[in-house]
């Protein structure tokens, strides 16, 4: 098992043909991923990678229904390509694009859930289920299958904190990067309470950050819902304090965002909270 | 990119939310000039930063001489670290009561919030949970009429103050949406015998949306720096200690800082030059640190996107036709690991794998330049 | 049993301060439907017929829950009212209002889905579960409980047909009215498929008129789908052809909307199409 | 509310979509002056019905002379019943393809469609189902480019032809939302060596939503009576047949029409005077029906929130007052019958409980009549 997807899922790539969508297309196909289609419009009719490219979303899913789409598309043409996969009925959408404007972002998480679907990001390096699909821009070796869930917020951290447990031979059953933008369409709780139901996931690793108030929401659900280890990493203890959104964002953070009540929340929750990334492993299998 | 008060205010004219009369000048016989029309005014420095009033960057007058003496005086100070160059001379109103109202964004709800309180003024962040209403707006619907009636009730608010309400808040809403706002705040919203008057405003647009606005200035707050760092789009932000890092990813530069710190040391800056940077950015972010002559450089990549090669590609490039004459510690892992290896070595750079032994050694390198 | 709304529904009336409002308050209590509440802007506090009106439905929503609620809102007004009801969470929405913009409908239509809810209207008589809830404007005497559903796309010719049934003594189960709109809510299909599951209801009436496309898909629906006898009556034999909408009209219709159209799809389908009015109940007779 | 073409136009415009230069001119010399300034020309007759070409109502010019002459034989015209009153003068563009573009309401999903074929022209109802693409619009999407993309790729249009549709149809989208249209048409949509011009405009505002648009001019296509019915919010159709039928609902009225037929009359109009009329509403729509002349009155009432005695009173003080001194059949059931029946026995009208009874005794005092 694994949460969101797994060896089944069928994934279009969307802007395939460009760099980064050729790249990874190559990638996920070599870590396994079942790659169906790619989406360039105007460029239907070539292939990348073996794999066919078609000029619409409902194109593709002409042929063969998707799952879940990854999205390489510039921010400014994100949103219009968001909605595409979501009304075509993709049910699961991972937005790789950093700098998508924040009303756009919130539109897609409206339209998103209007259609009963999942977006992953934007500004995320996307999911994997270890050993069976990967979607999404991490580096394929350190996603081994293992026990242990991932969640986090930032990419390369949490590369950083697989890549201490793959060292020690532990491995994740599915690694979710959350996006590090304002508005993403997954948060922990989301993805907590999947590893909470997921019967190969025995314990789990919190990736944070300051800012925002999701870690400590987080907190509140674990004491209250998962049953399961967890597992924290906060970065950012030594930042000074970051730019304020007038008095609005104090309103809406009420004393929350700092690494202080992030650490005690997730405390209190009976959460570990590691000091350094290469004390995670250790302390996983502890309660392993 | 946050607006000064005065355009925060033009676009609050442009979707009829009402303002006080007023004018933008830059020198004090237009001050002068400006009181003489309108009256009592108030001369407000344009400063993009709060608790301007505490700082005396507030002043009222009743003559244009006073106007004078007052723009005069502000033009010539500093608010905050911010060099005051534009004054808002404005009617002064009469005020008889500060609510507060604001348009944000909401990550948890991950959709527009509406805050409103009827205990606006300075000392709104103090204002009690339960004297603040907050809605959370389905984008869908937008600002309906209803919504307005439900926050008004929340608040306790009805007659004329509500209907007043009513026209408002959904152009507020209609500026935040279309001007692709991060935030739209009137603190106060001064009722007044005239009704409901904007004697504030905080509005700040999404920088990963200004492409949409063509329209709007470009307003700088930033250092040169930092202007630099943007323009390469590399996210820098300069901090008071010795060790200068740079790492790919905004949360591992985060742990890299926090680690220095843990080590003892203390980073001169929060420099993440993101993933998938070729030679030249490589290369560019580097330069910019060198810049800051801090004591001692810290590197910190673990390649995903990013390829160790193309990393120590462009560091050695640098070192070679610049010269880097500042101890060095560097960690270097993931793809193409190897390759990039190979390269620092011919460098003189004998690359760390793990995140801990690296940093630690770039604390030792300080501590060693320290004695 | 009964569709959509029984004894134990929760109504509020939105508009009840109104002459229409407090009217059929009385009416509907008279016929003894549960109502909780009403809601008129601004009269917060007052009572209808002994009924606690509220500012907001927010406001009557913080008191009990309502199922559903009937709107005697002026037709410029009713988008408002309508979302007003569909955020506060109420899954059933009765839109009784006339002339109410078609885009405003269309609006209302999208939002009602966004939110799982049920539209009934805009233009619509209501709907009735004999001798237990009536959220509606049609006259009490005539909906006695029994074993026919029906659903109508006009008022007082559903009436007029009920009227026949209650002389014969032949009661119904629920009677819904789509409304007379071009845009609305419910069709007949919906209702249909409601009726096929409900056990106490063991025949179907469907009162359709010329006029859009919704009586040949009922008819489609009925012959693959619907195992209960199913007796149609139509109105507009003798009219005159109707306006159109340009060509866009008669694309979209595709020669369906004639009464022709629609007596030849339903009798294909195996339904019983009467000629007038009062042969109806023989003919429920016969398959009951 | 049809809109002639050139108000059509005029909205396009607004919205930015491309028509051909051209001026609305009342009369034949002001005909010959646009054709003056424009050049080779297209004269058409501007009026609410199609099949004008066929008619005869539309001609071509290339001389300000002939576009005299031809303006003058169009202004003289009748065209299926509507007599011209305008003219719209056009430069003559040159079309290498028509194409059929249409947004309008589709009952069934409840939401916009967009109707489009590479068929476009006159025989557009005949073009076959596989050539024309319907699109429902979510309106919580709109019509991004996503959407026209895909209704290209459905066309099988690509390259400069897609980029001109990406551009054209949110904006007609964005017309046909925003003016409240029940439909925007364009017919055709001329593929011309400069791109897409819409050549004709077929554009219908929902009358409900009238009143958010009072820039639009009043458009009459009625008769006096169906206007004078309009006023007083009654349905009211003519029709050629010889009893007057009154009834409250649009169903039942039709159902009325049909037994009518059925029992061997023929319904002179078509009146729904809807639920819930009050005593002065039911004598408006009586005298309204009497205006007409018919030869018998047939009354059709289920009472629901109409109620039974105010239809009689109403019915009474027209006989009484005005006198009634053809023929009546009366059916009055429902709320309050009893009083209502009562009324009508005062003034010598013995009610029906039934329609059908109702329907049958108005044919046979036709018949009576007849003989």
């Amino acid at each position: 098992m694994a949460i969101f997807i797994d060896g089944n899922t069928r994934v279009l790539v969307q802007g395939m043909t460009g760099n980064q969508g050729s790249f990874h297309t190559g990638q996920m196909l070599a870590y396994g991923t079942k790659i169906i289609g790619g989406v360039s419009p105007g460029k239907g009719g070539q292939k990348v990678e073996g794999v066919p490219v078609y000029n619409t979303v409902f194109e593709a899913m002409e042929k063969e229904t998707a799952d879940a789409s990854i999205l390489f598309i510039p921010a400014p043409f994100a949103k219009d390509a968001a909605y595409e996969a979501l009304e075509a009925g993709v049910k699961i959408i991972v937005l790789i694009p950093e700098h998508i404007p924040l009303h756009d972002a919130m539109d897609i998480m409206s339209f998103a859930k209007q259609k009963g679907a999942v977006a992953v990001g934007p500004n995320t390096f996307g999911l994997v289920s270890s050993g069976s699909c990967k979607i999404g821009i991490m580096p394929n070796r350190y996603f081994i299958p293992g026990p242990v869930g991932v969640v986090s917020r930032s990419g390369t951290l949490c590369y950083e904190i697989v890549g201490h447990l793959t060292e020690n031979e532990i491995g994740t059953t599915t690694v979710v990067g959350l996006g590090g933008d304002r508005v993403v369409g997954l948060n922990f709780i989301d993805v907590l309470k999947r590893f909470e139901e997921d019967d190969e996931t025995k314990t789990i690793i919190l990736v944070g950050e300051i800012g925002g108030s999701s870690e400590e929401e987080a907190a509140a659900y674990i004491k209250n819902s998962i049953s399961k280890p967890v597992i924290a990493y906060l970065a950012g203890k030594s930042a000074p304090p970051g730019k304020r959104m007038g008095h609005a964002g104090a309103i809406i953070e009420r004393g929350r965002g700092t690494f202080e009540s992030k650490v005690d929340a997730l405390t209190k929750a009976g959460v570990k909270v590691a000091e350094l990334p290469a004390q995670v492993p250790a302390m996983i299998k502890e309660v392993l | 990119m946050k607006l000064y008060e005065y355009m925060g205010k033009e676009l609050f004219d442009r979707y009829g939310i009402p303002i006080p009369r007023g004018k933008v000048v830059d020198n004090a016989e237009e001050a002068a000039v400006a009181a003489d029309e309108i009256g009592d005014v108030v001369i407000k420095s344009q400063v993009l930063t709060g608790k301007r009033g505490k700082a005396g960057g507030i002043s009222f007058a009743s003559t244009a001489e006073e106007a004078k003496v007052e723009a005069e005086r502000i033009l010539q100070m500093e608010v905050s670290g911010f060099h005051v160059d534009k004054l808002l001379v404005e009617e002064k109103i009469e005020i008889e009561q500060e609510i507060y109202l604001a348009l944000t964004v909401d990550g948890a709800s991950r959709c527009p919030v509406i805050l409103a309180s009827l205990d606006g003024g300075m000392d709104i962040e103090e204002v009690p949970e339960e004297r603040m209403v907050r809605w959370a707006v389905d984008v869908t619907a937008g600002v309906q009429p209803y919504v307005v009636r439900e926050i008004c009730r929340r608040l306790g608010v009805s007659g004329d103050l509500q209907k007043d309400f009513i026209k408002l808040l959904p152009k507020l809403y209609r500026l935040f949406r279309e001007m692709d706002a991060e935030l739209a705040e009137i603190n106060p919203l001064a009722l007044t015998p005239k009704g409901l008057i904007a004697a504030d405003a905080k509005v700040t647009i999404d920088d990963d949306a200004l492409y949409r606005h063509p329209e709007l200035p470009n307003i700088k707050e930033k250092t040169d720096l930092e202007l630099k760092a943007e323009e390469l789009d590399i996210a820098y932000v300069e901090l008071d200690g010795e060790i200068a890092v740079m790492a790919n990813g905004a949360g591992i530069t985060m742990a890299t800082l926090d680690m220095v710190q843990h080590y003892g040391g203390t980073p001169a800056n929060f420099l993440d030059f993101g993933g998938g940077a070729d030679i030249e950015k490589t290369a560019q972010a580097l330069e910019l640190l060198l810049g800051t002559n801090p004591k001692v450089l810290l590197i910190n990549i673990f390649g995903g996107i990013t390829r160790c090669d193309v990393v120590a590609e462009g560091f050695a490039q640098v070192k070679e036709k610049k010269g880097i004459d500042l101890p060095v510690s560097f960690r270097l892992v993931g793809t193409n690991e190897a390759e990039g290896v190979e390269i620092l070595k011919k460098v003189g750079i004998e690359a760390f794998t793990t995140m801990d032994e690296a940093v630690k050694h770039a604390v030792d390198l300080l501590k060693a330049k320290g004695e």
